[in-house]
C-alpha cells in the first residue's frame, strides 16, 4: 500500500461529503422537501470511495438504488445530484429520474436502477464493449447483498466469466436485504464463496476499512485490466438509516444498529490519518465545513432551479 | 356497514382464507416482521408463523415458480411482489408456466395462486415503480386478472381468488391502501367476472379501472352540477371481462369513455373499447375515447408525474367533449 | 428484380450492416457455428469471427442486459432471442432497463439495440415456442416493434432497426423465412414507422401483420374472384405506428378488417381498432373486425394449432360478412 | 449396494426400454408422422433409470424437454406417451402438450417443460409443498447443463438450500446445450461444484452407469427425506442423436460421438449383469422382444386413437 496522504485525504474527504450529503438527503425527506424514496449510503462510505479511488477517471461504475455515495465517489457534481432529488429540471435526470435513476455518463457512471440486480446484466454489458474494443478500462458494479440471489447476477457472472470481461463485482453486504437478514437468505458463510461457481476469485473485506476496500479493489481492477476477467468483492459493512423512508427498523436491535456505529468508516479513516500526523481536528472541521458548504450551495442550486416540464419530452425518450 | 380501508380488506381476505384453509400461505419478500413494503401483511408472521408467512429473497422468478410448483402439488400459495414493475422478471414462470400448465398437460392440473402486486403512479417513485402492467396478463391465456377499485371489492375478489382453481393476478393500487369503503360483515365473496355499475347515469358509460374508478366518481360529481349525469361501470376483473354490464350500459347511454392509467398504447382501454366496437357498434353515438396514462415512463418529478397520468379534471374534460358541451378544451391524452 | 427469402433478406442486413460498421455484433445462443435454430446466421462466424458472432449461454436475462450495456457504451448489439417466448426471461432487461435508461437519466443516454425473436404457430412447436407476443412489446414506451412480412420489408427495416439509436424489437415469423419475394439490389433501407398498402382495393381494409399478410393476400385472391376488392394495409411497424396510412386507407373504404396471429385478448388489433375508432369513426359504414388467435395457449396437435390461428377462409369468411355478402357464416374466432 | 438381481434387472429394463422408445420415435419423424420437434434421450437412460429407480413410488420427478427418459423411468404408459406424440386424444396431455409438455401426475411425474430451467423453480415449490405438509417424499429435478447457467437455476437452489427443501437437483451434463459447449459456457470444469455457492453439497458421477447413478440418487434422496436438505448431482453423459429434428450436428465430431457410443449405458449393465449371471443372451433377447412389442403395441395405439378437438377445451385451460 503505498497511498499518500493526500490521497488519503481525497478518501477522507469523500466518505465525509458522501456523509454530510446523505444527512441533508434525510433531513429534506424528513421536511418533506424530497418525494418519493430514498436510500441512504450512511454508513457504507468506505466501500464507494474505496473502490472509486482505486479506478480512473475514464473506468466506469454501475450503481444501484442506494446509489448517491458511488455517484459522489465517482465525482458527481452535487449541485445536479441535489437538484435531481428535489425534481429539478436542473438535475442530472432533468427531474425525469429521481433518486434511483441517477446516470453520470460525463464521469463513467452509467446510472442507478431501482430494480435490484438489474445493474449488473448492464455492468457486464459495458465491460463486454470495453473488452471488444480493446480498450484498458473496467467497469466497477456495485450491488447489495440482496442482489447476489437473483438470477442476473447469476448470469451475469458466468458470463463475464467465460469472457473474461474487465469488471469487478462489488457486493455491498450491509446485511440485510430490507429485511432479509443476509444470515438467513444464504446458507453460506461468505457470499464471496459464489466467485467459485463461476471460476473466479471472491475475496472478503471489511467494508468499514477504506484501505482494505481500496487495497482489494485494486488488485481486482488490476486484474480485470490485464485480462484476467472478473472478480467478485464482498465489502461487509452497514447501513445505519433505515432501508427507505418507510423503515419502521422492527427486524433488527438498537445494538446491533449501535455497534455498528461504532466501527463508522469516516472515524477509522481519521484515526489512521491522525496517528499519521495527516490530519488534525482543525484541519478535519475545515473539511468538514467546505463540504457541507458545499451540501448547501447544492440545495440552493436545486431550491431555486426550475421545475422541469414535458415540452419535448419525446426526444428524451426516443433518440 | 363499517368502514374499513382497501388496506384493511386486503388483510382481513387473507387473515380469513388463511384461517379457514391451511392450504392457503404466502410468500414474498419483507412480507414477514417488515409486514411488507405497504404493511399489508404486518401482523401475519405473529398469527400465522414462519412457514406460512415466508420471507424470501429477491428471486421473484424462483419465487413465483415455487408458487406455481406448490400450487400443482394442492397448496394455495399468495404470493407478494412488492411492485409490480418486478413482475417482468417473474413472467415467465407466470405466463409460460402457471398460466399454460393446465393446458399444455391436457386439463389434468390445477395451478391454484395467487399473485398480489401493488402498481400505479403517484408516489414519486418513477419508471421502475410506478407502471401500471395489467395489459401483460390479460393477453395470456390461462391467467384470471382482478384489479379492485374499493374496500369491498378487494377483499371480496381476494377471497375469491384464492378459492379460484387458476392463477390469478391480483392487482392492488397504491394510492388506495388507505382509503376506506363499506365492507360488509362476515363472509364477503365477489366473483370474479362480475363487473359493478359504481354510479348509475343516462349520459354516457364510463369504464374506469382501479383507481380511476375514484377519480370517475369524482368527476361524475362536477358533471352531476352540470346536469351531465355519467354511468360509471368498474369491471373489477379485466379476465374473465364481464361484456354484458359494459355492452348493457353502452346500449343505454351510447356513449362511452375508457380510463386507465397504464399507458395508452396496448392498454387494457383498447380491449375494451375493441369489445364495443365489435358487438356494440350499433348502440355508438359517438367515438369511443380513452383517458389512459400518455406514452411515457413515469417521470420522477411531481409536476411531470401528474402530468403523465389522467387526472379528474381530464374525465371532466372528455366528458363534456364526448356531449358536445363547452369546455371541451384540448386534451392531455396524447 | 432479385427474388431471395425473408431468411437471405435477414442475412443480407446483418451481413450488410456488421461490413459497415463494426460497432455493430451479435450475441445470442448457438448462433455461431450451429447458425442459429432457423439457421440464419450460418456462416457468419466464418466471416466475423468469434467476437462479433458471440455464442451465449441459455441465460436470457443476462444477455438482453449486457446488450443493453454495451449499446449504452456505444455498441450496436443485435440479439438473437431463439424464440420470442423465452423473452419473458428477459423482459425486466428489456423493458425496465433498455427501454427506460435514456427516459430516466433525462435523455442522455442512447441504447442502440436490436432484439431479433421469431415467433408464431405452425410448426407443432406447442404452447411455449409458439407465442406471438409483439402486444408485449408494444405497450413499454421507449422500444420500437417491427414485423415484417416480405422480404424486401425484412431487410430494409433490419437495416433501420439497426441504425436506430433506440432498442427495437424485431419480430420474425418462423413460417416467412424461406418464403421468396424481390428485394432491391443494393442498398436497401425501410424507415421504421412507415405502413405499406401490400394490395390496393376499395371494398374493405385489412389490416394484416406479419404472417397475416401473407394469407390475407391470398384470400384477397380468392374474394377479387367475387368481385370484392380488399386493401391490405401491412403497418410493418406496430411501434411506431403509421396512423395515417391506415386512416387514409379506412376513410376510402369504410369497412375494416384487422388480422393477427397473436392471442385475440389485449391483442394489437385492439390497439389499431382503438385508433380507428378514436380518430377515424365517422368514416366507418360497419363495426371494424378482428381476426385474431383464439385465446388459448398453441396446442400441439397439427389439427387443433391450426384451428386457432386465423387461416386463409377465415379472412375470405370475415372479409364477406362484414361487406354483408353470402356465405359469412360461422365465425371461428371466439 | 445392496441392489438385487432383480433390482437390476429392472434398471436394465427399464434402459432398453427407453432406447426402443426413442429409437422408434426417431423413426416416425424421420417418416413425418411425428411433426414439431423432438429431443431424444438416447446415450443418457442410466440417468432417469438410475435415479428413478431410488425413487418411491409417491415421489415426484420435474421434467425438462428432453423428457422421454424421465417420463418412462416414472413409470408411464407408453401408449399415452406415443398417443401425445402423434398428436391424439387418448394422449398424457390429449395432443394439446407434444414431446415437450408430457405430464404424469399420477405417477409423480409434475410434467416436462420446453423453457429450458424453467422447471426448477416448479420442482422446488414442489419440494415446499412436501415440506410445508411434512410428507416424506422428495422431488428429483431434471435438466441440463445448459439450464445450470440460467437465472432459474440460481434462484431456486438457493431457496431450497435456505429452507432445506426435499429436493434433489440432477443436471444431465450431456457436454452440450444445443450446440454450446460446456467447457464454453462454464469457467469451472465440474457444474456441481456450484453446490458450494449454495451451501449445498454438489456430487459428480459418470452418468452413463446406472449403479453409479443410482447410488448417489440414493444418498442424495436419503438426505433429503431425513430433512438435510437439497443437494446437486450432475452426471456427466452425452446425447447420441442430434440435439433436435434439426440439428445438423456441426459442433462436434464423429471421433466424440463414436467414443461415448463405446460408453453405451446399457451395454454396461449388460456386462455387469452377464458377470454376476443375472443374464444371458436368451434373457436378454426376451427382455429386448418385451419392449419392443410394447412400443410398437403403443405405436398402434396411437395411430388408431381419434384425433382431438377443441370442443371442451376452455375447460381444459380453466379449472
Ligand atoms: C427485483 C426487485 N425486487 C425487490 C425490490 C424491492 N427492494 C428494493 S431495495 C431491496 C433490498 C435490496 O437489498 P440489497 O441488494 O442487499 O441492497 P441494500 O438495500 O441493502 O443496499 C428490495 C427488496 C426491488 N427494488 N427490485
Ligand atoms: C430459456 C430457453 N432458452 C433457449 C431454449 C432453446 N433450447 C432448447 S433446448 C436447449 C439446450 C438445452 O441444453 P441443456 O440444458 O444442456 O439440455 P440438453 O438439451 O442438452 O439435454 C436450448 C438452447 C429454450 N428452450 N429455452
Ligand atoms: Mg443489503
Ligand atoms: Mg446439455
Amino acid at each position: 500500500m503505498s497511498l499518500t496522504i493526500e490521497a488519503l485525504l481525497g478518501m477522507y474527504r469523500t466518505m465525509v461529503r458522501i456523509r454530510a450529503f446523505e444527512e441533508r438527503v434525510d433531513d429534506l425527506m424528513m421536511k418533506g422537501l424530497i418525494h418519493g424514496t430514498t436510500h441512504l449510503y450512511i454508513g457504507m462510505e468506505a466501500v464507494a470511495t474505496g473502490v472509486c479511488s482505486a479506478l480512473k477517471p475514464e473506468d466506469y461504475i454501475a450503481s444501484n438504488h442506494r446509489g448517491h455515495g458511488h455517484c459522489i465517489a465517482k465525482g458527481a457534481d452535487l449541485n445536479r445530484m441535489m437538484a435531481e432529488l428535489l425534481g429539478k429540471a436542473t438535475g442530472y435526470c432533468k427531474g425525469k429520474g429521481g433518486s434511483m435513476h441517477i446516470a453520470d455518463l460525463e464521469r463513467g457512471n452509467l446510472g442507478a436502477t431501482g430494480i435490484v440486480g438489474s445493474g449488473i446484466p448492464v455492468a457486464t454489458g459495458a465491460a463486454l464493449a470495453i473488452s471488444m474494443r480493446k480498450e484498458a478500462k473496467v467497469v466497477a458494479c456495485f450491488f447489495g447483498d440482496g442482489a447476489a440471489n437473483n438470477g442476473a447476477f447469476h448470469e451475469s457472472l458466468n458470463l463475464a466469466a467465460i469472457w473474461k470481461l474487465p469488471v469487478i463485482y462489488v457486493c455491498e453486504n450491509n446485511q440485510y436485504a430490507m429485511s432479509g437478514p443476509a444470515r438467513e437468505m444464504f446458507a453460506i458463510p461468505r457470499i464471496a464463496e459464489r466467485g467459485s461457481a463461476y471460476g473466479i476469485p471472491g475475496a472478503t473485506v471489511d467494508g468499514n476499512d477504506v484501505l482494505a476496500v481500496h487495497a482489494a479493489a485494486t488488485e481486482s481492477i488490476r486484474r480485470a485490466r490485464d485480462g484476467h476477467g472478473p472478480s467478485l468483492l464482498t465489502c461487509e459493512t452497514y447501513r445505519w438509516k433505515g432501508h427507505s423512508r418507510s423503515d419502521a427498523n422492527r427486524y433488527r436491535s438498537k445494538e446491533e444498529i449501535a455497534a455498528w456505529q461504532a466501527r463508522c468508516p469516516i472515524q477509522r479513516l481519521r484515526r489512521y490519518l491522525e496517528e499519521l500526523d495527516g490530519l488534525d481536528a482543525r484541519a478535519a472541521a475545515a473539511i468538514e465545513g467546505d463540504v457541507r458548504a458545499e451540501v448547501e450551495e447544492a440545495v440552493q442550486f436545486a431550491e431555486k432551479s426550475p421545475v422541469p416540464s414535458l415540452e419535448g419530452a419525446e426526444a428524451d425518450l426516443y433518440a | 356497514m363499517r368502514e374499513i380501508t382497501y388496506k384493511q380488506a386486503i388483510q382481513e381476505a387473507l387473515r380469513e382464507e388463511m384461517r379457514r384453509d391451511e392450504r392457503v400461505f404466502l410468500l414474498g419478500e419483507d412480507i414477514g416482521v417488515y409486514g411488507g413494503a405497504f404493511g399489508v401483511t404486518l401482523g401475519f408472521l405473529e398469527e400465522f408463523g414462519k412457514a406460512r408467512v415466508r420471507d424470501t429473497p429477491i428471486s421473484e422468478l424462483g419465487i413465483v415458480g415455487a408458487a406455481a410448483g406448490a400450487a400443482l402439488m394442492g397448496m394455495r400459495p399468495v404470493v407478494e411482489i412488492m411492485f409490480i414493475d418486478f413482475s417482468t422478471l417473474a413472467l415467465d414462470q407466470l405466463a409460460n408456466q402457471a398460466a399454460k400448465m393446465r393446458f399444455m398437460f391436457g386439463g389434468k392440473a390445477r395451478v391454484p395462486m395467487v399473485l398480489r402486486a401493488p402498481q400505479g403512479a403517484g408516489t414519486g417513485a418513477a419508471a421502475q415503480h410506478s407502471q401500471s402492467l395489467e395489459a401483460l396478463f390479460v393477453h395470456f391465456p390461462g391467467l384470471k386478472v382482478a384489479m379492485p377499485s374499493t374496500p369491498a371489492d378487494a377483499k371480496g375478489l381476494l377471497k375469491a381468488a384464492i378459492r379460484d382453481d387458476n392463477p390469478v393476478v391480483f392487482i392492488e393500487h397504491k394510492l388506495l391502501y388507505n382509503r376506506k369503503g363499506p365492507v360488509p360483515d362476515g363472509e364477503h365473496l365477489v366473483p370474479l367476472g362480475r363487473a359493478e355499475i359504481k354510479r348509475p347515469g343516462r349520459d354516457l358509460t364510463l369504464i374506469a379501472i382501479s383507481n380511476m374508478v375514484i377519480k370517475a366518481l369524482e368527476a361524475a360529481e362536477i358533471l352531476a352540477a352540470e346536469g351531465i349525469e355519467i354511468e360509471i361501470v368498474d369491471p373489477r376483473t379485466l379476465v374473465p371481462l364481464d361484456e354484458a354490464t359494459v355492452l348493457d350500459s353502452v346500449r343505454r347511454t351510447g356513449r362511452v369513455l375508457i380510463a386507465h392509467e397504464a399507458c395508452r398504447t396496448g392498454g387494457v382501454g383498447a380491449e375494451i373499447l375493441a369489445r364495443i366496437v365489435e358487438e356494440g357498434f350499433d348502440y355508438l353515438d359517438a367515438p369511443i375515447r380513452r383517458l389512459a396514462g400518455r406514452d411515457f415512463p413515469i417521470p420522477y418529478s411531481k409536476v411531470l408525474e401528474r402530468q403523465v397520468i389522467p387526472q379528474v379534471e381530464d374525465i371532466v374534460r372528455e366528458a363534456r367533449r364526448l356531449l358536445g358541451r363547452a369546455g371541451g378544451g384540448k386534451r392531455n391524452d396524447q
